[in-house]
């Protein structure tokens, strides 16, 4: 039996997402950033998506045109120092915005995932955010339980995919985008190169193709994919 | 059970694997399903130690030694095959993303419960992957003999072994009928060929609800 | 800088493992289960083992030779029915056995690996043993405290591993050794092949060295590693 | 801070990094240190967003696009280099594989505790990958002027800021000094040099433990 076809128009697979959704975005910095599926997002309009990225990108990069474009009505992330945007919009409002730590945003993300409801952590973050949090005992250590998150759409940035949405990720860019591809109850891939069923290897793939919904061809790579000037 | 009506279920059940879907289908009788899915259908076949897009099984001959489904059989790789961890295994398992699973069962009751991996004091191997792969898969069907070896009922009131999996059967293909569990309790939908309602009815250990109209035969 | 080489000798990683430890065990079935590195712990005999594995391998394969020379007091594992041994040591009290299900034992392994104290969970186990468990709220939902599962040492096979202890594994022997890997505080690797630095593409790496602590030459391919005749 | 005596500082906190250790730099300072590393030492680089041996910060023209460290800069590959997801990333950290963190601070108390990713009302981009590291790593050292640019102590009885770590460092080096975090409080332990007991303790805003014995210099 052969593996299905996940391939897909680029306008088709973003139309799925709809106002109000949460959306997870793969990348960290620009390696791993899916800025052609982030562009067409902008070009469709969707509003009050909920955004879960471990950054906010720079300005007038990635996550920022979705901040610019009003699409964006909170940002879960673990950093968003980089683009003085988006601290603006926390600082007056526009936007809320979640600080998770790092890893805690990585392990949430994967939990979701794995189809837990949660992890529980010893690591203690000294903020307002972190008063609610419940605390449990585990093996009599005192441990705070770290709820799954969730989303309704992955966008990822693969080097590689095969039609049937086998993900290869190049060096640094792999970072979010195997955890989000698990979480989201449908995941859209770009790939800069798509390649028939069967010309990865078995042991290479780094997600396999049954966390993939859509696998997106990328039209040309823009300049933003490439090495950042400052 | 007749060859033919066994062959007749397998067949039957392999109807309910279609293209797209990411299937795992458990040991015995699941397993036998595959011989019926068509060559062409476009379908990923998921092993719980950590393969997707299972190849047919190989002769002693052919075999990798690296290279066995949960159920010890030696498998092969096709084109598209990835292989991963254990615990992406099951990520992939409890996050949702096995759209249909194929069991076999002890017993499964009329709500939708399934009991097949420990039978007190006889039978006590350990659970393995059934009881994520039967509470978490989108889809969970069954595939049994109507009754056990003694002539007795595997179709249920309610299960008297540990359960797997409380109300996840969605539907159960036996070499008699094919029942689906709905809220009302467990619907007889198709009858094998050459048996009646009543001798459904009769080798079922729980009252099936039976529609007015003919009921198509497989 | 170069990067620490982690080759050491059988016997000496060995002589690392103490009376009473737990030590988590690679492997499904025969793929991926170090039957060296077994074979070298029953020579030195350390005593009243915890052994935490998916299987207990065939009667005359791996764990069931630590379980015939009365080595193991505890087993963790997911099924044990290919083993009538064990069963039978189980039944008779000789060892006892805590069943946890496949993918939950992946996840416990692999939470004591991310630093976590444990995970929730949903999976219900209909069995005398889960009665004892911790139930949790997360977000409305009722799930299962799963607490971590840690271990002294691991013990692995790898098909390839550099001097580095970055490891590659073949096929469906991955399973549970990349999770082992990652849990135990001292992780002994048992390789196929040994490699120089450097001979591992970055990206093609399963399991990224640091979480490896010696890496071991296996002297030869012992028949237990084929393709089982039953 | 003289060039000098920073430099001093850089060379002194490179021998916390011992041959077989993984490591994590903090941006900043600690990230200098790396200068004073012998070559050939054998040390393995961890950075959060997901590499083990991370090799040199490239020019600009040389750069992989794919490649950068938590940092951002454009980092290599050397020989043994792997990537992975974050997950596995802050496993490494979590887990208790990263032997020793250099980190920056905004302030140390005394007792060990670490401020240095928030000010609230002024600086607030998030916590970043700071917070755990500074939890969980064996070993965390700091690396940071003695003074801030106002002159003010950075080392002080108690944190104002909110917390990265609370008792987790167990060494600072600054540009006057090395102090120890012992169970009895912050022990001075060697002086850079040229500068007196007396002036560290003037520039630092907690007392200091102090031997009777001469301390070696830097």
């Amino acid at each position: 039996m052969p593996l299905p076809d996940k391939t897909c128009g680029m306008e088709e697979a973003i139309s799925r997402i709809v106002d109000g959704a949460t959306v997870m975005v793969g990348g960290f910095g620009v390696p791993g950033t899916p800025f052609s599926l982030i562009r067409e997002l902008v070009r469709q309009g969707q509003k009050d998506l909920v955004i879960v990225k471990n950054d906010a990108n720079e300005v007038g990069m990635g996550v920022d045109w979705l901040l610019a474009n009003g699409q964006v009505r909170k940002l879960i992330a673990s950093h968003i120092g980089l683009n003085g945007n988006a601290v603006s919009m926390m600082n007056s409002g526009k936007i809320e915005v979640e600080f998770v730590p790092q890893g805690l945003l990585a392990e949430r993300i994967r939990a979701a995932g794995a189809g837990l409801l949660g992890v529980v952590s010893d690591i203690v973050l000294d903020a307002p955010s972190a008063s609610g949090k419940t605390t449990v005992m585990v093996d009599g250590m005192r441990g705070i339980l770290e709820p799954a998150i969730r989303a309704d759409f992955a966008l990822v940035h693969a080097e590689r995919s095969d039609r049937f949405g086998n993900l290869c990720f190049a060096a640094s860019a792999r970072n979010f985008n195997p955890l989000v591809c698990m979480a989201a109850r449908h995941t859209i891939v770009e790939a800069e190169t798509i390649l028939p069923v069967g010309a990865i290897a078995p042991e290479t793939v780094h997600t396999p193709g049954p966390f993939v919904d859509a696998v997106v061809a990328i039209p040309e790579l823009l300049g933003v994919y490439g090495v950042v000037e400052r | 059970m007749s060859l033919n009506a066994s062959e007749r279920m397998l067949r039957r059940a392999a109807r309910e694997i279609r293209a797209g879907m990411t299937v795992n289908l458990g040991i015995g009788l699941p397993t036998k399903v595959l011989a019926y899915v068509p060559h062409d259908l476009p379908v990923c076949l998921h092993s719980e130690n950590g393969i997707a897009g299972v190849g047919p099984v190989l002769d002693r001959a052919y075999a990798n030694r690296n290279l066995i489904d949960a159920g010890g059989a030696y498998v092969s790789a096709i084109d598209g095959t990835s292989y991963f961890d254990s615990a992406v295994s099951f990520a992939m398992v409890r996050g949702g993303r096995i759209d249909l699973t194929l069991l076999g069962a002890f017993e499964v009751s009329g709500g939708g419960d399934l009991a097949s991996w420990i039978i007190p004091g006889k039978f006590t191997p350990g659970a393995g992957g059934a009881i994520e792969l039967a509470q978490k898969a989108r889809r969970v069907a069954v595939v049994t003999t109507h009754v056990d070896k003694a002539g007795r009922p595997k179709i249920v009131d309610k299960c008297a072994l540990p359960l797997t999996a409380r109300g996840h059967v969605a539907r159960i293909f036996t070499d008699m009928a094919v029942i689906d569990i709905v809220p009302e309790g467990p619907r007889l939908i198709e009858l094998a060929e050459g048996i009646s309602i009543a001798e459904v009815e009769a080798a079922t250990g729980t009252r099936l609800l039976v529609a007015d109209t003919p009921l198509p035969t497989f």
